[in-house]
């Protein structure tokens, strides 16, 4: 077993989908010599420029021609490098690709993938080139959003997209791009996670962590930390946002009584409202204290190293929210500029 | 290939000229219909038509085989039809009838028929320039000698989409033809109070190393000829072309936009250049007698009425299929 | 006291501001003569065509020029005629006009507004005309968003933005545009609603309804009805989602115990999602039943009539969900399917 | 006016253009600095320098007067100092300490310094562009005579957003100068490769009804010269202009580039023509003694160490400030 590491494992499963599949084509600015994030190195030399195709800085032209590409029967996957740069492809990918489908009554199949890095974590991007833009596509419906927090969840996932019929896209987290897995990385392997399916990180009976890309791993952070008090926590990943796997937060909430959602982003609206809305709709009568959203402040990232730790849900955050999740009184806990450095 | 030489006495040329015409008026009555039934109540949400300026959709599916592949906007009917998508499927899709070409969910401004070509009607200005790229993408990668063409507005010349599509298209050497139809106005606007070149497109062609290409858009057999040359050329592998064709929009933007902007003896002057009547003339020069194209004329008005009223003597369609056709599974789900 | 529409009321809020401060100035697509929506009726005519300006259709250029005169001390108004095309100009907005202020440590001033129709309303304007974006906005911190229900209200709002040092986007919803309401239009009229001040428009203590636009008429309906069956609904006009009167929301759920939040968009996510969450974590205690939100389904807005109505929240929902919070078990009530359109 | 004109050997032509060179070797000893803080591992975030290009920043900035505007893009240190924003406070922003221009809320892609008329670093590319139409317009409006200068890549011509800026600009006839710094690279990619016209905004000039105008990017006095004519032309009322200058990115894209697809050859040749080089040589012309030229480098470059050896010295800012300066009331509150 090598080591791979989740900037490679983009290669691999893209690899691995290309010598599968000649409708493969990958897009982009600057990914003919691996692109900017090294994603994508050796797919040219493997699989050769036509395949591999430099673009000119128009990402409307990008996320357009992988629609019409997948319209015409080629399996695109189109890289917006920076997924804050979706803003200037939106149109494309909210109003066309999400909806042409349906409004043609079936007439189209869209299997476009549109994949790059995104988030935080820490990296001083700053507000134009740190966002992670799922929430923008999921106020869509249309889109199927994909965010792995593990190198053979990159694989897997993403070779899913690749395969699925519907427009899929996939947020890297740039922070997360060095962690490395042990992964049986050899020609011929053939990793597939199918789309929304959550994953239970680590099981647990007192409290439900739910989390997303780089949030997984501060959930896990914060579970081990809380554990040495004794306290079980539950932590899923949910790989999904569309398709979502609900029916999974909802067994395990109500088994546990208690939802602690952790996402990166600004929290005034974002994945975890409806995560928590689910939870508090759906599974009300086993709560045991009210669900609690962890997530970031509702400002532009910044850029110093302080301002960012600042603005950004930390471990610290976790385990203070799963405290008062699991202090019996008062019962409402989450007080504006208390557990929530979303809301000032 | 000369543009608009004279169509011979008898023989193929001379049928193909007056097929021309047949849809041509089928074109015109379609559209007139569309916008009576509109002003009627009996089209839900807006309809936009391109009453004057038919010759352009014809001639160009004219220049095209039944495997290349086509995209225009929200003003798509004659697109579509020309392509050959059955125009009763195209009402009822307007009218919100049982077997409507896009099950109810496109309406007007989506107006799409996959199977003859015509990959869709978008309706916000500029996005389906990218899109064409993609088609013509795809087809230079695995099915070499097909060609897309690609309708818009002269007002479109305006929006970033357009910029970046014409742009790729050349860098990749795309078999895609770019055609504008410069009908003068944006919505109520002259394009030449909001264009810095008198031509929009063609004016713009060279900044993407194209030439410039102009046809008066009001002759059919112009249109044909001119874009027959880019399709070719295209197929043959030697990349986009930029057509810009003027024309005019003898009603308002939509159905539902009398046009008042629009000055009287402008629209006059058009009137005179109305591509039926251009057309018309050619046949009579030929020594196609005018009965023949009378009976074309009132033959294809009856026939649209026909279609119209046993559309409209059908019940509205109900919401069943509401969530269907939304993902690839045929379904809406998008949780557990 | 003469009737003003909602859509006169646009022009009578600008023409209020037009007059009151030079600074003020229009820009958008067909605006000159009125506008496509005939929102600016006499605005040129009054103003003249350099305060009323046609441009190209140029999202990206309106949005950016917007904002460039904003910080070089001008105060546009520009418009985007159907709030689906913001996605044309979505990085101005998200990445320009909401973070410029922040990033640049407070530098900068951006009194932009824009606006422009939005909403569906069962006019049958399809999938790319029909969309309240003001979930995307929401999902970005430094958009004031702003959506008023009647015509007193767009005027009194729209008069705020304008005023306001901040970027606001102001959501009309165009099957609103020929409500009628008695209201005193006369030269140097001067109403002005400061932003972030939701409004009762009605009490009740049974039930909390909150609406949106054009969801506070369905809200208010749905309360009349079942006020016939003895119950007594609290309908609540949010007017802002930023600033956000969460506390007025608060209060209302604490007295009656239980909430239906009423969205026209889908309900994958949207505000709704946002106030369910914050009722939930905020109210908690005070819940005799879960927060529930009724929305449109998870697709593009088809257009035929009964397809639409198929899709688009209705006041038979509301009236289905408020029954429900009110039936005392179970209280887990909204499964997929069921309650809310949204969850196909 | 002359391009390029010998200078005087004396008097206030030949010390203005002592000063420019003083100008030109503290940008690039402080782009340098900022280079190797970064290699030091002292930049929180990406840093992109312009090495070899700063003969346009500060060219343009001798063209304007104190009142007009500037804007740019993440590459903008050079931009905002040669407009006169403090060193110190740049590098504070640099370096995340107290007193950094944005608060350390911008870092090095956002370098503003409204003060001294540079509006701002976006790092988006194209974005700016129509931002700098609003400023030029309402300077139109308001403030005849003043002129907003817009500076972009050649990789920049590609996004929609120039389109529709430099057309918007055409079409209100606003005081807007485009200054694009043709570097020759994308990222990674050279933009021949991704351009169909040689000159990438000059070529595009013509779409929007500008005449091309292009300068040797290299010679300080150049772009200052032809920069000059065009602000002034712009200033009396004439409208937008679009200049392309020449240049090169002596590094790689951003500081943590290494820029190994820049090749040997092409480095060398753009080394020989390095702006410091050619104004050195212009200066040398004139008789100004290499002593004092000599003089200026070393005493910049202490000058240049002894900023940054102060601002390492201080201690990070903490995160009091995250939540401050988001609205205009000063704070982050966005509910009750
Ligand atoms: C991005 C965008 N902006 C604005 C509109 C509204 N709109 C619809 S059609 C139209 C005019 C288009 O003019 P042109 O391209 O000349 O096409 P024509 O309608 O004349 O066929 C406008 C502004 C839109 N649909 N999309
Ligand atoms: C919309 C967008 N796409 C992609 C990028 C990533 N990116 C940053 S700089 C750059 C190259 C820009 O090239 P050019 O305009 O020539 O400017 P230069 O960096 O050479 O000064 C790219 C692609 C971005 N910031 N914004
Ligand atoms: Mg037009
Ligand atoms: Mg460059």
């Amino acid at each position: 077993m090598a080591e791979l590491t989740y900037r490679q494992a983009v290669a691999v499963a893209l690899a691995q989908e290309m010598a599968r599949d000649e409708r493969v084509v990958l897009l982009g600015e600057d990914i003919g010599s691996g692109g900017v994030f090294k994603t994508l190195t050796g797919l040219t030399e493997r699989f050769g420029a036509t395949r591999v195709r430099d673009t000119p800085i128009s990402e409307q032209a990008i996320a357009g021609a992988a629609m019409g590409a997948a319209m015409a029967g080629l399996r695109p996957v189109a890289e917006i490098m920076f997924s804050d740069f979706y803003a200037t492809c939106w149109d494309q990918v909210a109003n066309e690709i999400a909806k042409t489908r349906y409004m043609t009554g079936g007439q189209v199949s869209l299997p476009v993938v549109i994949r790059g890095a995104s988030g935080s974590g820490g990296l001083g991007f700053g507000s134009q080139h740190s966002q992670a833009v799922e929430n923008w596509a999921m106020c869509v419906p249309g889109l199927k959003i994909v965010s792995p927090a593990t190198p053979s969840d990159m694989v897997g996932l993403l070779a899913a997209a690749v395969r699925d019929d519907d427009p899929v896209l996939v947020f890297e987290h740039k922070a997360l791009y060095s962690m490395k897995e042990e992964f049986p990385v050899e020609d011929g392997t053939d990793h597939v996670v199918p789309l929304g399916h959550a994953r239970v990180v680590r099981p647990g009976q007192d409290v439900t962590l739910v989390g997303l890309g780089f949030s997984v791993g501060l959930c896990q952070r914060a579970a081990e930390r809380i554990d040495q008090e004794g306290v079980h926590a539950e932590v899923l990943d949910l790989r999904c946002l569309v398709p979502l796997d609900a029916q999974r937060v909802l067994d395990s909430v109500r088994r546990t009584g208690r939802a602690v959602i952790v996402e990166e982003n600004p929290g005034q609206l974002g994945w975890a409202a409806a995560i928590g809305s689910i939870v508090a709709e759906e599974a009300f009568d086993a709560l045991t204290a009210p669900p609690v959203r962890v997530s970031g402040a509702n400002v532009p990232l910044p850029v110093a190293t302080a301002l960012e730790a600042a603005v950004n849900p930390s471990v610290d955050d976790i385990v203070t929210a799963v405290r008062r999740v699991l202090d019996p009184a008062p019962r409402t806990l989450c007080r504006p500029g208390v557990l929530n450095p979303s809301i000032p | 290939m000369t543009v608009g030489s004279a169509v011979p006495a008898a023989g193929p040329a001379r049928d193909a000229a007056v097929d021309v015409y047949g849809e041509l008026v089928f074109v015109r009555r379609f559209l007139e219909k569309v916008h009576a039934l509109y002003r009627q109540g009996h089209v839900h949400g807006p309809a936009h038509v391109g009453i004057g300026q038919e010759a352009i959709a014809v001639g160009v599916a004219r220049a095209l085989r039944p495997e290349d592949r086509s995209i225009g906007t929200y003003r798509g009917h004659a697109h579509a039809l020309a392509r050959g998508a059955p125009p009763d499927a195209v009402l009822r899709e307007l009218l919100g009838r049982e077997g409507g070409i896009c099950a109810g969910k496109g309406g007007s401004m989506h107006i799409t028929s996959v199977e003859y070509g015509y990959f869709g009607s978008y309706a916000i200005v500029g996005a389906h320039l990218p899109i064409a790229c993609g088609l013509a993408l795809a087809d230079q990668l695995r099915s070499a000698g097909r060609v897309t063409v690609c309708f818009f507005g002269d007002g479109t010349t305006n929006i970033g989409a357009f910029h970046e599509a014409v742009n790729l298209a050349a860098v990749w050497g795309l078999p895609v033809v770019f055609v504008c139809e410069n009908n003068g106005y944006m919505e109520y606007t002259p394009i030449g109070d909001m264009t810095p070149v008198p031509r929009p497109a063609a004016d713009r062609a060279g900044a993407y190393g194209l030439r410039p290409i102009t046809v008066d858009g009001n002759d059919v057999r112009a249109v044909r000829d001119v874009t027959g040359e880019a399709v070719e050329a295209a197929r043959a592998g030697q990349g986009p072309a930029m057509i810009e064709a003027r024309t005019y929009r003898m009603t308002g933007h939509s159905c539902a936009d009398p046009g008042k902007y629009q000055p009287p003896d402008e629209v006059e002057r058009w009137a005179e250049r109305d591509p039926l009547l251009v057309h018309r003339a050619v046949l009579v020069d030929a020594g196609v007698p005018a009965e023949l194209v009378d009976e074309i004329d009132s033959d294809t008005r009856t026939e649209v009425d026909e279609l119209a009223a046993d559309i409209l003597a059908a019940a509205p369609i109900t919401g069943d299929n509401a969530l269907t056709d939304m993902w690839s599974d045929g379904g809406a789900r998008w949780r557990n």
